[in-house]
């Protein structure tokens, strides 16, 4: 455990995003999330170069060549496996919040107006792994029910979803998601993180199994790649958080 | 040449050509973004635009709704990114001075695609379940008319947006209006789906970028444009891609100073009396 | 590069992958044809294509049904232009060996963009009066949900064209897979619209397309990309613009050939026997 | 008239169509038209540069980028104001078929099989000014009634309909389209040719004036023009055509 003791937050929901990625060919991720990007990253090199990884926004790993609409028709076409969202509220049946607080009825004039919806209205239904991300893990963030839906954690039987969340990471712990009971199970908890310490902190109910385990730790192989090569490719997308998490920029 | 060719203009008479009330779609700030024009659309102050972001807003719509050029904002988005919430944005939502037509990018891509063709609608997938039905009522859900006998296969319909004048940067265009734009296809879709397209442009270049195979390829013909200007940095203090980076500097200062409306009004004040127009 | 990349291989091969019963979207003669793979997909020969033209087809489509591949033909129209009727198309739709599924252009870029947004159909202006609809039952009228109240506003609605393959020609591709197909973007949206997609090229060049602005913008990302053959002068007769002309003595001599039922058979035994197999 | 006099079939033809094009902003033309192709570069001359002319298929005159569905999305947009069609029967009412001959019944086992509808049943109702061209006038091809409709001619009051025939021109006559009375009206002769004549070679009723003019030839600088700047424009892109008519190419 003394590798883990070194790790940073940040490396911790790396390690913790990374294997719901094996296996797939195709991860995208959105221009603003390093962490997600890192994770997509480090999950390719592990790959063999079997999973590819589009990252919105950078020069050297988006492929897209045909305008701000391809990210979309490709996830519409089944060519996208995996995707990021996040919320300004994200509640107990995953629906998410990007619009703001306070009453519909008052729309548009929010006690707080986050910057919109993006594509989760659409991506969210449509890309069969949808990881749920939020750092902020208070009950702020992790709402009984959200003020507003941007999109829908589920959908009824007869609505075309072939996609939907799977998981939900945060700076605390990694929730999975069922979507037949559209509910949250408290799958494991970052190092140092206890079962009270997340009841405390999550506003939204959600089952605990008898024993939770610890967010796996990177083994050494994979901590010194991520520290190495990886670093390297997010700085290129990312510097300013490589900077922060790695020292190098 | 074509003596069709749109005209060469002033930067200044070029925004001069958008008038108050006109739905003016723009792209988000990784695309390439008027600047300088915004600018002299502040320094008007244009008044009461429709502002549609194709699909999310930054910087652009943050200035023209502190400056109070806007009525309206259509966007999947409004952010200045990692320079953090749109301030101005979100002031004016508050005070009710600004309406809001929240979407989703693909809704919006969907809404233009649908006036590039000519068609009333598209249709798209998601959608269903979300708050955005319930504040969009122009959006509407129909049944699938080519579901299988028997079943009810719920879609949304997104009504076609055609916007008066789409307004952009791009690195380069040639004496005969030809505009190249490369990969941000999405300035070709605004060019397709608006009744007019101002663009302004780094550089004239000799030649016709048709002629070039490989230029060609990414170049939104005349047919579409305007009008053009010339704006050497047009994009900055944001960057355009393959020419120059984000001057971050600049971005932090507007992001800290637009978070009061005082702050707004002596950061455009500098700004206007910094960059004199030109005629 | 990706060990994702999508696989190098001989022009037999990838004919080899076009199974018998394949749903095949084809280019028109002035995009890129992959003839050589033609040629292959006769030698064999395969069954029961289904051929949809992006929007029409020429020589491919003649020649791949004069030599039985062919169960069914979707296209705006079938011709070899200035060389005249596609006699083998005509012949096998006046003996009833054909099924045809008549269309009109748009309405068959129409259905590849249904699939290219994975949507079940796109709504298509016109049509309506055509006998087009007559033939077409999977061509649906409908009302416009967005008229205004009062209204009836009807509009055909075309389904979601979604070929197993598509197959084409193009200049050039890099070794990670990306094809540089210029200006030609209807060979993107066969691309975008299909479940795989094969294609000849000139020459595979080193470096990656995408790493060049000016060639990323007409360049087909290997994600799309399901395996990948050389074939210099593959498109031959056919011309490939900006590469080389069309042999015109060589189409005129098909077209002659291909009148009657033994010439058709004489010019391809003649064909095959000429071009032998590559591994 | 000694110039008139001298004018080959396919000039007559040009020249007849050329002024139906004047004023206008956009024309297209498909890329085996050779006869509206000189008509419309001929046009563009002498509107002193103001009409765009795109030609399918050729490299100079086509300014498309954006893939085969430009041309009908530009078109839907509006921004093309003329373009041509054919058919291999068009009839009385300009409905035209470019599909085949027969009963429909007996559809696809045509009697003789046409290439194929091509963006006929789209651009014929949203083109505003629609030149139907076809060289032979016989009643074979101007039919009483065409064996399959691939575009109408007209359209119902509450059928979407921007476009539609503005005129038919042959090789031996101009007729001009009403759309409110679904019908032709024979605009002019060509030279030496006679009403008689017309009505023996159309297969569809028409309306015949007291005084029918002359299609009017092209004045000696018109005659020039197109036989100097305009052929050899034409021949870049339609070299057989110039070379026939012009002998240049």
């Amino acid at each position: 455990m003394s590798a883990a003791s070194h790790l940073s937050p940040s490396e911790i929901m790396i390690a913790a995003v990374a294997p719901m990625l094996e296996g797939l060919g195709h991860v995208a991720v959105g221009s603003q999330s390093p962490i997600p990007g890192s994770a997509a990253l480090l999950a390719q090199a592990r790959s063999g170069g079997r999973m590819r990884v589009s990252i919105l926004g950078s020069r050297d790993q988006n492929p897209f060549t045909d305008g701000g609409r391809e990210l979309f028709d490709c996830a519409g076409q089944g060519r996208i496996d995996a995707f990021f969202l996040s919320g300004g509220q994200i509640d107990g049946a995953a629906n998410i919040n990007l619009v703001g607080t306070g009453e519909i009825e008052t729309y548009p004039r929010h006690q707080q107006r986050f910057p919109g919806s993006f594509g989760s209205a659409y991506l969210y239904y449509v890309v069969p792994r949808v990881i749920l991300f939020r750092e902020e893990h208070t009950p702020r963030t992790l709402v009984k029910v959200v003020d507003f839906i941007s999109a829908p954690g589920t959908s009824a039987a007869n609505v075309y979803r072939p996609g939907g969340p799977f998981a939900l990471v945060t700076s605390r712990c990694v929730f999975s998601f069922d979507k037949h009971r559209a509910r949250f199970t408290l799958q494991s908890l970052h190092p140092g993180v206890t079962t009270a310490e997340i009841a405390e902190y999550t506003g939204f109910a959600y089952d605990t199994p008898a024993r939770v385990p610890e967010t796996p730790s990177p083994d050494p192989a994979t901590l010194a790649l991520l520290r190495g090569d990886i670093a390297r490719l997010v700085a290129a997308t990312y510097p300013g958080f490589a900077l922060k998490t790695w020292g190098i920029g | 040449m074509l003596t069709s060719a749109p005209p060469l203009l002033s930067v200044s008479v070029l925004a001069a050509r958008i008038g108050n009330g006109t739905k003016l779609v723009l792209p988000a700030d990784y695309s390439g973004c008027a600047m300088a024009v915004v600018t002299e659309l502040m320094r008007r102050p244009v008044r009461d635009l429709h502002l549609v972001g194709a699909p999310v807003m930054g910087f652009q719509a943050d200035q023209l709704i502190g400056a109070g050029c806007v009525a309206r904002v259509e966007a999947a988005a409004v952010t200045l990114g990692e320079h953090g919430l749109a301030s101005r944005f979100t002031a004016a939502l508050k005070s009710g001075e600004l309406e809001m037509w929240d979407a989703t990018c693909p809704a919006i891509h969907a809404g233009l695609q649908a006036s590039e063709k000519g068609v009333p609608f598209m249709p798209m997938r998601g959608l269903i379940g979300s708050d955005l039905l319930a504040v969009r009522p122009d959006w509407k859900v129909i049944d699938n008319p080519l579901a299988e006998d028997g079943k009810r296969d719920p879609i949304a319909i997104i009504p076609a947006i055609q916007p008066d004048v789409a307004l952009f940067h791009a690195a380069k265009a040639d004496r005969h209006g030809n505009v190249w734009i490369g990969i941000r296809r999405e300035l070709m879709l605004m060019a397709h789906a608006s009744k007019a397209t101002f663009v302004s442009v780094e550089e004239i270049v000799d030649g016709n970028l048709l002629d070039d195979p490989a230029l060609a390829a990414g170049t939104i013909p005349s047919l579409y444009i305007s009008g053009l200007a010339v704006a050497v940095r047009g994009a900055a203090p944001i960057g355009l891609a393959d020419c120059y980076s984000a001057d971050n500097a600049a971005l932090a200062a507007y992001a800290t100073a637009a978070r009061s409306s005082a702050g707004f009004r002596d950061w455009l004040a500098r700004k206007l009396d910094r960059e004199p127009v030109t005629a």
